[in-house]
C-alpha cells in the first residue's frame, strides 16, 4: 500500500500549515500518480505538436501516442474497436454528447427516457433538455429506502416506448453499484439502449461493454488519474455511425462546400476542432498505471477501506450513513451528522488535513429524497489507508466539540 | 479580525442566536437560500412609520456561519432607519462577523444580509419613494 | 531572441536523428515555455483538486488560481467582467457554443448569418449545420484577388436581415488581418452581432474586445503557448445572459427538479462538468509569460520575420506565395511549388528538420478559391529567428533535387 | 523493406509512370480521392471476357507516392485475372512500393489500389457472379 501512496508526490507533502494530507475527495477529483504528471512534461518538452497528419518528426510521433491511448483505453474497457472511443472533455460532454447527436434527432413525442434519482446531474439534466426538445418523455426508475434502484418496479418503467435507459454505474454520492447487466438485459427486451455513466464506476472496478453489452459508456480522466481536461465517450460503431456530429469544426469534416458538408469517418467525426492531445496521451498513461495497480487490487484495497470507514462511522452516535450496506456498494462514505451541518463539518476537518467534499454533489434529486440540502462526503482510492480513517474519525469528533455539539 | 473561522462570537451566536424564531409583529420577511449547500435564512423586520426597525428577528437552518451571521444581523439592525441600512454595506457586515471568510463562505456569511437589502428594496418598490 | 527561445524546452533539443528542430507550426500549436509546463506539475503536485467549493485547505487554492486565471485572460481581452470568460475545451467548442445556444434559438427563416471563405472550418461548419437547422440563410462576404475581404461589397452583404457576421481576426492559411473595426461598424449599423474567430488574432497582437466592442471572441490556449485542452469564449454579459446553456451538468444548474433545471449564473452556466483545472490555470501563466514578453515585441519579432520569408521564399521561381502583402497579414506564409506537391515537400522538409503543414488547414472553401486542394503552410512565432528561414529554403531547394524537378 | 520514402523504384515511376493518360479501351474505370491532401487516382481497365487485365492505365494528380504507387500497380496487375486481384492484399500492395509508410502515407500509398477494389467488386455487382 505504501508503494501505491508513494507514486502520488502530493501525498507525500505536508499542508500549508503543516498537517498531513488526508485526501478523501477522490469521487470528485482523483490525485495524479507521478508518472502521469511526468507524461504530460515530456510531451511539452519532447514532442510536442497538434494532432493528425502532421508529417514532420514529431508531428508522426504525437499522433502515434495520441492514437495508441486510444488503443490501450479501448482494450481497457472491452471495446471492439479503437475508433468506437471518442476523446471528449468529459463524462459531462460524452453524455451531451450521446443526448443531442443522437437522442435529438432520435427521440419523438410518445418516446420514453428512463433515468432516476440518483443520477448526477450530467446524466440527468441533458436528458431533461433533449426530452423537452424534443417532447419526448422523462421517467424514473424508483429507488428503495436503502437508495438501491428498485428492480422490482424495473417492468413497469420500462415499455416499447422506452428508448434509452440511462444509469449511473456507481452513485457519487450513495456509493450503490447498480445492476448493469439486469438493466441492460431488461432494456434490450424493450428493444432500449443502455448509456452508463461510468464515472464513478470505470475507476472502481473492470468493465467489459460486451458483456454485459452496453451502448454508450461516458467517463472522465481525471477521475481515473488522468489529467484534467480529457474524457471518453465509448460508443458502439452501428450507432456512432448512424449518429450526425455533435460538435462541427476541423477535422470531422470530409469535403466542405460553400453551404453544406460531408462527415469524417469516425472516431474523427466526433473530435471537431484540436484533441486534448497532451492529455489524451497521459491519459493513456494512467491506464497503464492502473492496469500496473490491477482492478482486483484496486478492488481488494477499496472494499476493505469501505467496511472499516462505514463501521467506525455507523458506531458514532447522531450520524446517519446514506446508502446500501457495503455489499451492494463502492468506496464512497456520505452522511449526515446531526450536530454538525456538512459545510462546517468539512470547514473543521478541513484543520485536521482532511479533504472531503460537502455538499449536494450534484445530485439535488437524490438529496431531496434524502430529506436533507447537503451532505458530507468521504471517498477512498487505493492510495488511502486506515490512518486516513483514523484522522476522519477524529476529525468529526472534533468538530462536535468546536461547535459546542459533542 | 480573525483566520479563525469559528470564533467565540460566531459561537456564541450560533449556541445562543438573538432573536431566532417567529416575530408575530413583523411588517415584513423574506428568505433567502443558499441551493448549493442548504442553508436558508428567513429574516423578519417589524418597521414603524419612521422607517425604524423596531424588531429584527431571524428563522432558517444551514452552517454555523449563516445561521450565526443572521444573529449578529439581527442584533446590529435594531433601532436602526431604513435609511441607513440602504448605506450598510456588505463588506461592513463581513467586518461585523470578526472573521476572515473565503468568497464561498462569504456566501453563508452573507445570506441575512441578502435578505435584508431586499427588504430595502422591495419596501422602496411598493411606497415608491425611492429616489 | 535567444532569452524567448530558451524559455521553450522542445526548442533546445535535437530530433531523434540529430538534426535541430526548425518549428514553423505555430500557427497549428504553439509550443509552450518551461513556464506552463511548470504551472501544470506544480498544481498536479502540490494543491490538485477539483474546482469550486471544496473547502479543505487547496480546495480553497484551486479556485483561487482558476479565478486568478480567468481575471487575467479577462485583462488581457479587454473585458468588463471575468464572468465574461468563459472557459472552453478550445475555440472549436466556443464556436460551438454560440452558434447552438445563440444561434439555434435566435435565428429563423429569413435571417442570415454572414461568412466568408476563408474561415477555418471551425468558423464555418457550426453556421451551416445551425442556419439549415432553423432555417436561416448562410451569405459570404466575397474576397478580393490577393485574399482579403472585399470591402466594396460589404454593404450588399449587410441588411436588416443580417444577425450576425462570423469573421476570423486573422486567416491561418493567408495571415490576411481582418478590418474588425470596419466589420464591427457596419455590423453595428444593421443590428447584427460580431463573433470574432481569435485562434489565430489572440496570439500575434494585442486585442481589446471593448474596442472596436466585439459580442463574442473565441480562441484556444494551445496556440497561445498554454496547454491543450482549454480555450476560451468571451461574450458579451449582455447576451450570455439571454442565452440557454450549451451543455447541461453538474455546476450549470441552480436548481434541479424531476423534469426541469434552473440556470446557474454566469460563467457557470456555460461551464458543465469539471473544468479543465489545470489548464485553465496554466492558461493564466501563458498569458503572464505573452505579457511579460509584450505584444509589441511579439509583433516587432513576426512582422520581421515574415518580412523576410516572404521575400525569400518569392525569390524561388515557380513557388507562388498566397494572400496578401506583408502589411495586411500576419506571420503566415503559405505557399504553392509548382513541382513539389505539398505533401512531399512537407515529408521532405522533415529530413531537414523543419516542421511545417501541408493540406488544406482546415479551409477548404479557401483551397477551392485558390485553386489548389492543398498548400505548404510556415507559420512564425517570436521562438523563430532567420536561421529557421534560411532551413526553409534550403530545404525547399533539396526536395526539388531529391525529387528531381530541380 | 526501405526507411528512404523516395528511393529509386519511386522516384523513377514518379518522373516515368507507367500508362499514365486515358485508355481510349477501358471497360471500366474509377475515380479515388483523398480529400485532405486532393490526391486523385483515377484507375481505368480493359478487362477480357475471361475476367483478365489487358491493360491498366491511370490518371490523376497528387504527391509521388501517391502517383508512383498508382503506376506501380498498373504494371503489377496487367494480365491478372479479376479472381487473382481479389486475393490483392493491401499489404501485398505496400510491399510492391518497398518503402516504410506511415499510417497517414499508406492512404496515399493505396489510393489506386482502393480504385480497383472498387472496381472488382462494383464488377461482382453488376455481373452478379460474386458468391
Ligand atoms: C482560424 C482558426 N479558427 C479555429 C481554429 C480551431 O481551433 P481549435 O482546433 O483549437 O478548436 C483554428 C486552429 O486550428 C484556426 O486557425
Ligand atoms: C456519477 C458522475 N457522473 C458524471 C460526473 C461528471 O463528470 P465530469 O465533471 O468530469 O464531466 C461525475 C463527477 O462529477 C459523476 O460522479
Amino acid at each position: 500500500m505504501e508503494s501505491i501512496r508513494s507514486d502520488f508526490p502530493i501525498l507525500g507533502q505536508p499542508l500549508a500549515d503543516g498537517t498531513p494530507l488526508v485526501y478523501l475527495d477522490s469521487a470528485s477529483s482523483a490525485q495524479k500518480p507521478r508518472v502521469v504528471i511526468d507524461a504530460l512534461s515530456e510531451c511539452y518538452e519532447t514532442y510536442y505538436a497538434n494532432a493528425h497528419r502532421g508529417v514532420y518528426q514529431f508531428g508522426v510521433k504525437i499522433d502515434e501516442a495520441v492514437e495508441g491511448a486510444r488503443e490501450r483505453i479501448a482494450r481497457m474497457i472491452g471495446a471492439e474497436r479503437p475508433e468506437e472511443v471518442i476523446f471528449t472533455s468529459g463524462t459531462t460532454m460524452s453524455i451531451n454528447l450521446v443526448a443531442q447527436a443522437w437522442g435529438r434527432s432520435r427521440l419523438s413525442e410518445g418516446d420514453e427516457v428512463l433515468v432516476n434519482e440518483m443520477e448526477h446531474h450530467a446524466n440527468l439534466v441533458p436528458w431533461q433538455q433533449v426530452t423537452r426538445q424534443t417532447g419526448a418523455t422523462l421517467r424514473h426508475i424508483p429507488l428503495t429506502g436503502d437508495g438501491r434502484l428498485d428492480l422490482e418496479r424495473l417492468d413497469e418503467c420500462l415499455s416499447s416506448r422506452t428508448r434509452l435507459v440511462a444509469v449511473t454505474g456507481m452513485s457519487n454520492v450513495l456509493g450503490t453499484i447498480n445492476p448493469i447487466d439486469r438493466l441492460t438485459e431488461a432494456a434490450r427486451a424493450v428493444g432500449a439502449l443502455v448509456l452508463v455513466d461510468g464515472a464513478q464506476s470505470v475507476p472502481h472496478a473492470a468493465v467489459d461493454v460486451s458483456n454485459p453489452q452496453v451502448d454508450f459508456l461516458a467517463f472522465s480522466g481525471h477521475k481515473l488519474y488522468g489529467p484534467s481536461g480529457v474524457g471518453v465517450l465509448y460508443g458502439r460503431r452501428e450507432w456512432l455511425e448512424q449518429m450526425d456530429p455533435f460538435l462541427c469544426g476541423g477535422n470531422m469534416i470530409s469535403e466542405v462546400g460553400m453551404t453544406e458538408s460531408t462527415w469524417a469517418e469516425l472516431p474523427a467525426k466526433f473530435e471537431a476542432g484540436t484533441l486534448p492531445v497532451a492529455q489524451a496521451i497521459a491519459l493513456g498513461t494512467a491506464v497503464d498505471y492502473v492496469n500496473g495497480v490491477g482492478f482486483d487490487e484496486i478492488g481488494r484495497i477499496e472494499q476493505a477501506l469501505l467496511a472499516e470507514a462505514q463501521q467506525r462511522l455507523s458506531e458514532i452516535p447522531d450520524l446517519l450513513i446514506h446508502g446500501p450496506s457495503v455489499e451492494h456498494k463502492g468506496a464512497i462514505v456520505s452522511f449526515s451528522d446531526e450536530r454538525v451541518h456538512p459545510h462546517d463539518m468539512a470547514e473543521l476537518l478541513k484543520r485536521k488535513g482532511v479533504a472531503v467534499r460537502a455538499g449536494h454533489h450534484c445530485t439535488m434529486l437524490l438529496h431531496s429524497l434524502l430529506g436533507v440540502v447537503a451532505t458530507t462526503r468521504a471517498s477512498f482510492a487505493p492510495y488511502n489507508d486506515s490512518s486516513d480513517i483514523d484522522v476522519l474519525v477524529d476529525g468529526i469528533q472534533y468538530a462536535r466539540k468546536t461547535l459546542r455539539r459533542d | 479580525m480573525s483566520d479563525e473561522l469559528y470564533d467565540e462570537l460566531i459561537l456564541d451566536h450560533y449556541e445562543s442566536p438573538y432573536h431566532r424564531g417567529q416575530l408575530e409583529a413583523a411588517s415584513c420577511s423574506h428568505t433567502e437560500r443558499n441551493p448549493l449547500c442548504g442553508d436558508r435564512v428567513e429574516l423578519q423586520l417589524q418597521v414603524d412609520s419612521e422607517r425604524r426597525i423596531q424588531q429584527a428577528y431571524f428563522d432558517g437552518e444551514g452552517c454555523a456561519i449563516s445561521q450565526a451571521a443572521a444573529s449578529i444581523l439581527c442584533e446590529h439592525i435594531e433601532g436602526k432607519t431604513m435609511e441607513e441600512i440602504e448605506e450598510f454595506a456588505a463588506s461592513e457586515m463581513l467586518d461585523l462577523l470578526q472573521v476572515r471568510l473565503t468568497a464561498t463562505r462569504q456566501r453563508c456569511g452573507l445570506l441575512g444580509f441578502k435578505a435584508l437589502k431586499t427588504l430595502v428594496y422591495s419596501e422602496d418598490d411598493s411606497t415608491g419613494t425611492s429616489p
